[in-house]
């Protein structure tokens, strides 16, 4: 049983095939926010392994003692700037203090990475104060792109993985927001001291790691 | 800690709880007078909001409310109200969301009135409606009491259609329950705790000064 | 004038029982109805008053078409406004005594001149909960008089009054029906307690 | 569609409404009865669950229920029942965020019933247990139904506490409201549809038909 | 044999009435109680049955104590298990005539010698919204006896009946009295209905 954060919900089925295809395995994922999942990990739940959207929870599972071996990355997430119509965002930060946009989507900042990033990269571009009023926060990244596509906002800042999981259902524009501009999006695992299958769940721990999950994480837009 | 979640989740309360009870008596007494294959259908569909998660409702309404779509944008271009990420929109949110909870209580105990209250109060020369505000409401007082509570307290804790439509901007859409959810996520139990508690502070107060009040009211002299 | 010509099925348990009555009563008489136990008196006040439809009939008050089922005429009870005394009272158990009357009428002489002919006056914040049968059933008396009616309806209404009482209250009535013009119907099977109240009396039986 | 979710919803919905039946009606027989601090203190209690955003109710049941503290530990040790992540935790859970909906039409309308009625059962030698149930419900009926269909749809629509608690294990807690959830978060939206409608429709066909059963049943010789 | 001695405050609006009754009733026998409206008849067979507390007094029957409020002791209502005919009927809005009858006696046979006597045989799956006033009462004087009981309390039970069905019923109930042996207590206001019925009665005033 893999946890698994919710933003790698496309991908992480691509992956479990793969990684039968290789070794025989079924993995069994439970989405769910990585807050949520670290907590009921606290409180008991039969996971073997943890794939969270940053590093801070499977740290202070560590820290607290439910693994025995340190949360490595395994991947780390890109943020873009994105909306249902063409806009073009060669100059993006000045297009967000146009008139013409009204409602920016991010991921709340206070327990979201993408969010943080979002927040980071705006408040370096100096525009954060001029935008506020603008923002509107969703809880988690799939509330952002919800947002996004249902072009209920008109941009949004969102993960590179949502162009891969609209594909050829909604078109959207999008550009890369510059890496420089925010602390690098850490997603770390863990193996779970708990895992009553630790040697299947060391297994895919380590294809995580792998040249071929590398391959199917970066496909869909995540840094490796 | 910040209150600001704290007024404006009650105010949203009140206000939603107001307006349903406003537009849930008339409906309640004309749902139980009789039963037609479209009251059936119509109370079906009253109950419809709550057999669907939250967030998912949420979601229906957003594409509902959204000013590119439908409604919402008829509502934009005519009148210029914006549904989405306003106090308005989870006012009218709540409504739907809540409105079973009012309905279902008042109209079953109008059911159980015996009909010869109505046919007194016909026979004094009393409209429909005044029989039903001065006569029938009045006997079921409990039940529109109950029906009041649960609105309300159902609307305090009402968080993923709230989230979903209302967008989480301070001192706008960003009611209690949002800030003990974030608070819960960050791992920050304690004002989780906090607004958690003043939360079930207000109700209580609220629900035991209803409760004294009209034990009170309802003595008789004779008692 | 009341002119009454009416017929409605009793759906009793076992076969049907037709109700059947064509009568007239005259402006300010008083008229006493009786008749077996379900025959169908009760039936037959709920039809005037316009809370029972019956299949066939007319009805008039002073040329005034009330109900006529040939033309799909028909007032509501509101419209009508008669003064009826339910044989279960059908009070209000939200009012107390005053607030009862409060309801049908803000002329407060009026009715304290009426808790006077009830002997109600020292139980005006009772409940209907609160008052013992007698006292219930001459509060449903004074409600219904209290829309001073030009045609009074009452089953049953002196059922559960002790004779004393009886004899006290009927010519505080009598001399406010007399006042306000008011014919009235009473459905009684006590075969004393109308006399030298009623001049004309009819009989209710089951077809 | 995987319809495994369906089926464990309508389990779910099923066993936590029966159970609140079960409960529920004593319960609210006992509240009804006089009004004590006692009794108005645990009403509020009752009715508090509502009053949090569902998935911290969640997040305090999940502490609660955890194996490594308090009443989850002793029910851990002593029957090695464990209530996280399993679907007598969900029933639980849901028996907690339902009860006000079971409870307060029920009371109220028990409340608004004529004392004599009981009264009259009593002289008849009749247990104040037979009298509750033969007297009492049945003359409550509207408001018994109009409880437990409220109680069924809110734990068909459950989804914060129950993914809390439950954590979305396939087969075991993985409801339909979960399932929808997902189905929206990952943006497949026609299965999110599928899913609702079938909720819907479920409870749409299973009130209706509550309605015209009832309805047939109320039917006296003489209509 | 059944004593009573009893004191119970009424709270009437305006100052205070008390009820203060002290009596003795013969096995079999049945004894008029009468007394003018709100004196407090129908709070002094509620006493008996044990649905009020008065404030000081004692019932014994046949030696039993029923209540004696210097001791604590108080019989339930279940335990005391009188047959009670309520004023305003108090039937049970969910049960047809044949129902109430099951309700409280499983003797099918039983439950119909009933039903002749109370003449509802055609009506037995009316509920009671359904019968007339007459029949309602029936109803209740049924379902009252239908459990056998040692002591019958009536409140107004014939208050409904016009004078031929009264006569008709009466001499029924009387058997059946005769052959359970009852105690009867019948509340009535009416001087000539209970003639020839009756050898004993007591007067009930306001104090
Ligand atoms: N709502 C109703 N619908 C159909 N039939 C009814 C209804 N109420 C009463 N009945 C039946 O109609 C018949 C006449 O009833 P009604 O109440 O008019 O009698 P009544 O003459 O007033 O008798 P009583 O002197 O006992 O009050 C009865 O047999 C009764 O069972
Ligand atoms: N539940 C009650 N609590 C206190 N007082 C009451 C209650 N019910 C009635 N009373 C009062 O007690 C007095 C006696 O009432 P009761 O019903 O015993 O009179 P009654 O002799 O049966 O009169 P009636 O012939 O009119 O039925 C009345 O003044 C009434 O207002
Ligand atoms: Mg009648
Ligand atoms: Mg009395």
């Amino acid at each position: 049983k893999v946890a698994v954060a919710a933003n790698l919900q496309g991908v992480i089925k691509v992956l479990g095939k793969d990684f039968k295809q290789k070794t025989g395995i079924d993995i069994q994922p439970i989405v769910g926010s990585s807050g949520n999942l670290s907590t009921q990990i606290k409180n008991g739940a039969p996971f073997d392994l943890f794939l969270s959207a940053d590093m801070s929870f499977p740290e202070s599972l560590f820290k607290d003692g439910f693994s025995i071996k340190e949360p490595a990355v395994y991947a780390y997430g890109s943020l873009i700037i994105c909306s249902t119509q063409n806009i073009g965002f060669e100059n993006w930060e000045r297009l967000l203090m146009t008139r013409r946009i009204k409602k920016i989507a991010i991921a709340n900042p206070a327990i979201a990475p993408y969010g943080k990033a979002a927040e980071e990269s705006l408040k370096l571009k100096g525009v954060l104060d001029d935008i506020q009023s603008k923002l509107v926060t969703g809880e988690s990244i799939s509330q952002v792109n919800t947002y996004v596509t249902t072009g209920t906002v008109d941009v949004g800042f969102t993960t590179r993985a949502l162009v891969k999981d609209v594909e050829g259902k909604t078109t959207i524009y999008w550009k890369e927001i510059d890496p420089k501009t925010y602390t690098p999006i850490k997603q770390g695992m863990i193996i779970l001291k708990q895992s009553k299958e630790s040697a299947n769940a060391l297994k895919f721990y380590e294809y995580m790691l792998s040249p071929a999950a590398k391959k199917i994480l970066k496909e869909y837009g995540y840094g490796v | 800690m910040d209150l600001t979640p704290i007024w404006l989740t009650l105010k949203l309360a009140a206000i939603a709880t107001v307006i349903l009870l406003i537009i849930g008596l008339p409906l309640a007494y004309w749902l139980s007078k009789g039963r037609s294959i479209a009251k059936i259908i119509l109370e079906a569909i009253i109950t419809m909001p709550l057999v669907l998660p939250p967030s998912v409702l949420g979601f229906y309404l957003l594409m509902a409310f959204s000013p590119k779509h439908g409604i919402g944008e008829w509502l934009h271009n005519a009148f210029d109200i914006q549904l989405v990420f306003s106090f308005k929109g989870l006012i009218l949110a709540s409504v739907i969301y809540s409105m079973p909870f009012m309905i279902g209580p008042i109209k079953s105990a109008l059911q159980q009135l015996p009909l010869s209250l109505s046919h007194a109060s016909y026979t004094l020369g009393k409209s429909e409606r005044e029989t039903f505000i001065k006569i029938l409401l009045p006997n079921i007082r409990a039940s529109v009491l109950t029906a009041a509570i649960l609105t309300f307290a159902h609307t305090l804790g009402e968080f993923g259609v709230v989230l979903m439509i209302g967008g989480n901007i301070p001192g706008v859409t960003r009611v209690a329950s949002i800030a003990v959810y974030d608070s819960v996520e960050n791992m920050d139990y304690a004002s989780a705790n906090a607004y958690s508690l003043i939360l079930f502070g207000i109700t209580f107060i609220m629900m035991v000064s209803v409760f004294v009040f009209n034990k009170y009211k309802a003595k008789s002299p004779l008692e | 004038m009341i002119s009454i010509d009416i017929e409605k099925k009793l759906k009793a348990y076992k076969g049907e029982q037709v109700l059947k009555i064509a009568a007239q009563f005259a402006n300010g008489s008083i008229t006493k109805i009786y008749g077996p136990s379900g025959a169908g008196k009760s039936t037959f006040l709920k039809i005037i008053a316009g809370l029972i439809d019956p299949e066939h009939g007319k009805i008039s008050v002073d040329n005034l078409v009330w109900l006529d089922t040939a033309t799909k005429v028909s007032l509501s009870p509101q419209k009508r406004k008669v003064g009826f005394v339910f044989q279960n009272y059908a009070l209000f158990p939200n009012m107390t005594v005053q607030q009862h009357l409060e309801y049908v009428s803000d002329d407060a002489q009026w009715i304290n001149q009426l808790l006077v002919i009830g002997k109600l006056e020292t139980f005006t914040s009772h409940k209907p909960e609160y008052l013992s049968g007698g006292q219930q059933q001459r509060l449903a008396i004074l409600r219904a008089i209290a829309i001073r009616p030009k045609l009074m309806l009452m089953d049953e209404p002196f059922s559960a009054l002790d004779p004393k009482m009886k004899s006290e209250l009927i010519p505080g009535l009598k001399s406010l029906w007399d006042e306000l013009g008011t014919t009235v119907l009473i459905v009684s099977h006590n075969p004393q307690e109308l006399e030298g109240l009623t001049a004309s009396e009819m009989e209710i039986n089951p077809m």
